[in-house]
């Protein structure tokens, strides 16, 4: 319908999200759409916005259109533009130029509730919860009933509410949780059932798959699915361009703030998306090579347990080698890699490098002997946001960049930076760039780098491509294999089966606490390590 | 207290250049009383004698740094006299050479300074006055029991001086007489009180109690009434002000010593002036403690010593 | 993967978290009760080591002597607990208290209002310094340990300024000294200051857990950022917060004049410090977001009882700090330790 | 358009290199260098009022009181910037700092030791209070709050008790005050203690910007998880942050009692509470993460300034605290949106 007003002068592709879409069963409790408007109509149209942070250009002249019951995915590369665009919308941005019409009237979104009353709700990128609240009142902040004059929090009505919204969307979680107690994807989840508890009739939709195994993506799909008949409109922004077949009706590309095209999905090709992306063709997926047997063990746990979960878990690591590990959320993957290089303490195990026991009781230690650890949680445990790119990337390195008189050599420093800010195309106007400014995957490629600088031996990579676009996804992927030839060996955990079965020479299972599988990559498809991820082995944990 | 005529715009005359002569006083306190009844005495010889005079102290008794800051500047600012009472006289001698060096005459007050600058020092002797306190409280719990002792400060020269007094006449003069605690309360009221509680209820054999100035004592009354113990205790106090004065004429306090401040800042302010003119002075001008209680509070001699 | 078009909505078997979690929250909420009566832990073994050592310790008219004592610094520790829970900090408490007792002096003494309007007068005296700072943190965004730093010496001064740098008695206010010294529960022998000390503390915890004002005190608090993308309008609220805070200011002011039948203006300097410390003890974390009023009330408890029982027990004053400042730290440590096995 | 398959210089140098991110980065220096000399501008403009107002503000003599009196409190203030950047506060800097000169007496006085060793001694004994902070907070975990408010207490109980609450003299020690109060430079009118200010500002500058200590408290001030996770050893260098903190408040001490030629072991409380304001008014966020050591000192000077110009125009004390109160609200405020227009 609006799309004649695109802007966007290359692929403009008719929309394939004409169907009327007529409500009928109100199965999340939303209410029916607002009578005396058309479901189909326009909601959101977004025309020739521009917006420029200090020294960036985030977009420039941006139009866009989004239809009731359609779901018009974003994608583009890391810092095209796409958050900034989303936070635009959302109120926490406000564009230079351009105007934003919501029901086809101009408006101004000058704060985040002027789009909450506008009908707009946003999953962040970047988790944006209260740590210390509980999940119900994460949920509805803002919008809790009161009681007592208007003073007080109906606490009971709150988590009523909250576990309401679970049952319908199928969360099992306890309202009354602690945020700050839940695992990323927890909060994801959190971060997606707040955003649907507005019944908004424009949901934006930033990464809200980046943290999620695939049976919570699939389940977010079905409820994406109820959402468009009920007429929501839904922006959607991923990395994950095979999910965009999935769900998207059509496909906006971002490149460098501007619009390179819109295109109807069904008539789509992935290639087609990607190199409007990145202006040129991505190589096929393969698997790795099978490597020479007799390499040298580098890394070998021995029955690492701790407390919390873990339960004897034993594996070992070959030089030149990338071990995958796979698992459902909460299998214990994370908390492997943690035992191993100290951030947590452990009941038991032995951590034998290149034969040699090893105590690591602090991630110093494990830098100490050359094991370094890069998290999932980039916010938390990965950048010093106020700090800029350089120092970032050197964080762990630091020591290597002092001269005799013990005193840092900045132009070394910079000189690092700017190596890897080149090598990971890190998109940032200077190596002086607060790390906070810079858009969610750029920020992953920092802390990367900070890895790669530190140069350690046994190297592991905690879902290393979360929020990276694809482009830089096989870069990683290519600069894993080089560390991995260069004699490293690496581990790496993903979410993404996938991702594992095209990077891992061999693929480690992890269900509840307990290694249940190490397979060689040649034995390995994705029914085979779901098995082993959903199911315990009887005989327990596997020894590699 | 006294109210500031705002010495702000008057002042750049400096040296003798201005229309009256300037005397800077930098006293131990400020916000106490007994510094506020101080300042009122040096405010009036001020007016009497027409001369412009500065007051000011540090926040407390044990502030030397402060009280040598401020000395530094009231020195810079080029004042014609300069009255100073040390609250560590070695630590300010660098100082008071600095001022004679700049022929700015010094006056001590309230307690002596340790050299040759000062051309003399109006004080009360604290020893002597807190050794009639201790002569008084002994004659008042008939010459035998348990006494404690509430004091401001613990190193600074009045409060030592104080508790040393009243100690050591109760030593030397009354072997019946023990004393059983002493406590520091800054002089703050509530933090006072709320020590003059816990002695009290950690001494049940209490005779007598003595606060050695004026938010001590307060102190101690109010501990007293709080503890609905008012003629049970003996309570002997220093300084006054209307708390003091009320308690002393309902009978809660026994009696109190008082010091004559508001001469003493007349007395230093005079002594200034004569300076300036030349005059010769005495080495001390003794200005004298008076013990009152509900029998002569309403003499005129002690009530023109009392402050409220 | 599952195609868009199916209908219904999403089945439990796809439920977006698997459900052992629920089980270790459970737990997380035993735990938690638990550790609100451990918190008098250290507390109550104070008080019996304390009754052992000193016959005169435990008395009637001592422990209402600790909770007198005490009335102060907690009420002024409960209403920074707010400023602390939602990430702020709060020095003007000391000063800001001795100008409101001050200014309600200047209503009561010199103006001769009556009682009540007098009173409500004060408080809100310290309510308006609280909004000040509110309105310098939120608006002019200057930083809360510069803003309230400044109010603190304002307030100094400005007690001395208005007062003319005298005491000012309420010796012809009658009433007034009831306020702190009266007892207002027949044959309870309990000074009306420990009974506003309590009421604070119960009203203090209502609004801290179940108000819109305590929630997002938490809320901002927690992460500022998210509160304030959340919709909260975190600049009303932190005005409030402070606000709040000033009125317990305020309250402090008139239980204090009302105990010391007068307003020193030279008083409270540093009673911010304790006040904080108590607030700190009381396991409220200065990071914000996590903090309770019971917890500060203990912590202030805490100082009350170890302050008392050595000015009883007649320890040389110098030893007094320095065992205070042991049994903080063991009190605090213990107190980690416990919450670091629990979590 | 480049490929993934393609070596050679990997494209990203177009973001770096692209010519108007270049010029916005050039601007942002010079905008940076800017500020350090904006900063100044409070500083400046107060000198400037002063000088107008009085005549005998701008003398030599009086600048020199001015940096005189502000030696002690900038020497807190400079070692405690670091603590600050690493996110910590330090409380017992003041007390602390008077246990040190208390130390240096006992060691020189009592004991008789040569001067530069009793000296030495005594900076260390400022270390060792220091060190005891870190491994409290570095190890044992306890809030830097709460065991820098329990030093604060041990060391002013500590100060009476090995000096039996009495001064301790250097009369009899040689040389001593010229540790303040002599003139190195010949020639120059310029007591010590303003040159020992100089100098450790100069050289903390130094260690905070460049060394790795400095770089480290800025990581562990920015987000002390990531620094662990990143390998740094994050409980060391806090134990090293606070000891070096403590040295400070050792030279500090020593710098005090050469000034007053005494050990005073009363005094100190409330000096935390200016250093801390001058290392906040400086610019260094209590957040941590963020801050320099030159603004400290021009924080520092900008308290000093304003006392001293108050006192030196005979302002009553009262309205002195007011003012300087409302002078800390104005320089921040100013200051504050300064930054904001920079970004
Ligand atoms: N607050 C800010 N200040 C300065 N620059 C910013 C800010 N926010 C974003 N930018 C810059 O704007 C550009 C666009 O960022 P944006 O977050 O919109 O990218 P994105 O498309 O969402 O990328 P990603 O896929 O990595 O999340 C980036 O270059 C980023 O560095
Ligand atoms: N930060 C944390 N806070 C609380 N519990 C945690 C935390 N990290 C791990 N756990 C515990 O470890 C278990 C396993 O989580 P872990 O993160 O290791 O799983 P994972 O396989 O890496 O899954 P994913 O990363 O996809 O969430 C969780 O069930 C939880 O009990
Ligand atoms: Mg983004
Ligand atoms: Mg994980």
């Amino acid at each position: 319908m609006g799309q004649r007003q695109l802007t966007c002068a290359v692929t403009s592709l008719p929309s394939g999200s004409s169907d009327l879409l007529t409500v009928k069963s109100t199965s999340l409790g939303q209410p029916p759409p607002r009578t005396g408007r058309a479901v189909n109509a326009q909601l959101v149209r977004v025309d020739g916005v521009s917006k420029t942070f200090p020294g960036v250009r985030a977009l420039s002249d941006v139009s866009l259109t989004l239809d009731a019951g359609e779901v018009h995915a974003l994608v583009g590369e890391n810092g095209a533009g796409k958050s900034t665009l989303m936070k635009i919308l959302a109120g926490i941005h406000h564009q230079d130029e351009g105007t934003v019409a919501i029901d086809g009237r101009v408006v101004e979104i000058d704060s985040p509730t002027a789009a909450q009353d506008l009908g707009i709700s946003i999953i962040h990128q970047e988790l944006s919860l209260m740590p210390d609240l509980t999940i119900a009142e994460n949920i509805f902040i803002g919008r809790e009933r009161r009681r007592g004059f208007g003073l007080f929090v109906d606490d009971a009505d709150l988590n009523r509410r909250a576990r309401e919204l679970f049952d319908h969307l199928g969360i099992a979680l306890d309202p009354r949780a602690k945020v700050g107690s839940l695992l990323v994807a927890q909060q994801q989840v959190v971060e997606i059932a707040k955003a649907l508890s507005f019944d908004a009739r424009i949901i934006i939709m930033d990464e809200p798959t980046a943290a999620l195994t695939e049976s919570e993506t699939h389940a977010l799909f079905g409820l994406i699915g109820d959402l468009k008949r009920h007429g929501t409109g839904i922006i959607y922004i991923s990395h994950r361009l095979e999910e965009l077949a999935a769900v998207a009706d059509r496909i906006t590309v971002l490149r460098d703030g501007a619009c390179v095209g819109t295109l109807a999905a069904r008539d789509a090709d992935l290639r087609q998306v990607v190199s409007m992306m990145v202006g040129r063709q991505l190589r096929g997926q393969t698997r790795p090579p099978s490597l020479p047997g007799d390499l040298p063990t580098v890394l070998e746990v021995r029955g690492l347990s701790t407390k919390s979960l873990l339960k004897d878990v034993s594996f070992s690591l070959r030089r030149g080698e990338i071990l995958g590990f796979a698992g459902l959320m909460g299998a214990g993957r994370t908390e492997v890699a943690r035992a191993i290089c100290g951030a947590d303490r452990t009941d038991g195990g032995e951590i034998f490098l290149s034969g040699r026991r090893v105590r690591v009781s602090s991630p110093a230690d494990a830098a100490r002997l050359g094991i370094g650890y890069l998290s999932e949680d980039r916010k938390r445990f990965g950048l010093m946001l106020d700090q800029d790119v350089a120092f970032n990337i050197v964080a762990s390195d630091l020591r290597r960049h002092v001269n005799a008189a013990g005193l840092v050599r900045d132009d070394q420093v910079r000189q690092t930076a700017r190596r890897y800010v080149e090598t990971l195309s890190i998109r940032t106007p200077s190596i002086r760039q607060r790390t906070k400014h810079l858009s969610g995957g750029n920020q992953q490629k920092v802390v990367i780098a900070k890895w790669l600088a530190r140069d350690c031996e046994v190297l592991i990579f905690d879902e290393p491509t979360r929020g990276i676009d694809v482009g830089a996804k096989e870069e990683i992927y290519s600069l894993l294999r080089t560390l991995a030839d260069e004699g490293k060996a690496i581990i790496m955990i993903s979410s993404e089966l996938p991702e594992v079965l095209r990077m891992a020479d061999r693929i480690a299972v992890m269900c509840e606490g307990r290694l249940t599988a190490v397979l060689d990559n040649a034995d390995a498809d994705q029914e085979t390590i779901m098995t082993h991820a959903t199911k315990l082995v009887p005989g327990g944990g596997v020894a590699a | 207290g006294g109210d500031d005529d705002g010495g702000g715009e008057s002042t750049d005359g400096g040296d003798g250049g201005g229309d009256r002569p300037q005397i800077a006083l930098v006293s131990k306190g400020f916000q106490h009383q007994f510094w506020q009844a101080v300042r009122e005495g040096a405010e009036q010889a001020a007016e009497e004698f027409d001369v412009e005079v500065t007051f000011e102290g540090p926040d407390s008794e044990s502030e030397v740094a402060q009280q040598i800051d401020m000395l530094q500047a009231a020195i810079d600012r080029g004042p014609d006299a300069l009255g100073f009472a040390a609250l560590d006289s070695q630590a300010a001698t660098p100082l008071i050479e600095e001022a004679a060096s700049r022929d700015i005459p010094v006056i001590a007050f309230d307690s002596g300074v340790e050299s040759d600058v000062p051309l003399t020092t109006a004080a009360t002797d604290n020893t002597a006055a807190a050794a009639l306190a201790a002569e008084h409280m002994v004659e008042l719990i008939g010459g035998e029991g348990q006494v404690a002792l509430v004091v401001h400060d613990q190193t600074s020269v009045t409060g030592v001086e104080r508790r040393d007094g009243f100690v050591e006449y109760i030593e030397e003069n009354a072997p019946d007489v023990e004393i059983v605690d002493i406590q520091y309360g800054g002089g703050d009221h509530l933090e006072s009180t709320n020590l003059a509680t816990a002695i009290i209820q950690g001494n049940p054999e209490l005779d007598g109690i003595y606060g050695a100035n004026e938010g001590s004592a307060i102190g101690v009354v109010n501990a007293v009434n709080e503890l609905g113990m008012a003629g049970e205790l003996v309570v002997v106090g220093f300084d006054s002000g209307q708390a003091q004065i009320d308690a002393i004429r309902s009978g809660v306090m026994a009696g109190a010593i008082t010091q004559n401040p508001v001469g003493i800042g007349y007395e230093t302010v005079r002594a200034a002036v004569q300076a300036l003119d030349g005059e010769e002075l005495p080495e001390t001008i003794d200005t004298g403690y008076f013990w009152y209680d509900a029998n002569n509070i309403d003499d005129a001699e002690i009530q023109a010593v009392l402050y409220e | 993967m599952r195609d868009v078009d199916a209908t219904g909505p999403a089945p439990a078997s796809e439920a977006l978290t698997a459900p052992e979690h629920v089980r270790t929250t459970r737990v997380g909420v035993l735990r938690r009760q638990l550790q609100q009566f451990l918190a008098f832990a250290s507390l109550i073994a104070l008080i019996l080591f304390f009754s052992i050592a000193d016959d005169n310790f435990l008395t009637w008219s001592n422990i209402t002597g600790i909770l007198l004592s005490t009335a102060v610094i907690g009420i002024l520790a409960l209403g920074t607990t707010f400023v602390i829970v939602s990430g702020g900090i709060e020095l003007s408490l000391g000063t800001g208290m001795t100008l409101a007792a001050v200014m309600t002096g200047v209503f009561l003494t010199n103006l001769g209002w009556p009682l009540l309007l007098g009173v409500v007068a004060g408080i809100l005296s310290g309510a308006a310094m609280g909004l000040i700072n509110g309105l310098n943190i939120a608006v002019l965004r200057i930083p809360p340990f510069i803003a309230t730093l400044a109010m603190m010496l304002i307030a100094q001064g400005l007690a001395l300024v208005i007062s003319g740098t005298a005491p000012i008695y309420f010796t012809d206010v009658p009433g007034f000294t009831d306020i702190s010294q009266g007892e207002l529960i027949p044959g309870v022998d309990l000074p009306n200051a420990v009974l506003i000390l309590f009421a604070l503390t119960a009203l203090g915890a209502i609004v801290l857990r179940k108000s819109l004002l305590g929630r997002y005190a938490f809320a901002i608090g927690s992460n500022e950022e998210a509160a304030d993308i959340s919709g909260i309008d975190v600049r009303r609220w932190k005005i409030l917060i402070y606000t709040l805070s000033g009125v317990f200011m305020g309250i402090a002011g008139v239980v204090l004049a009302a105990r010391l039948n007068s307003a020193q203006p030279a008083l409270g300097l540093g009673y911010e410090l304790q006040a904080i410390a108590a607030v700190v003890i009381g396991g409220t974390s200065l990071q914000g977001g996590k903090g309770s009023i019971v917890g500060t009330l203990i912590g202030a408890l805490i100082v009350g009882t170890v302050t008392n029982g050595l000015r009883i027990m007649s320890i040389p004053q110098e030893w007094q700090t320095v065992i205070i400042g042991l049994v903080i730290l063991v009190a605090v440590y213990t107190d980690n330790l416990r919450r670091g096995r629990d979590g």
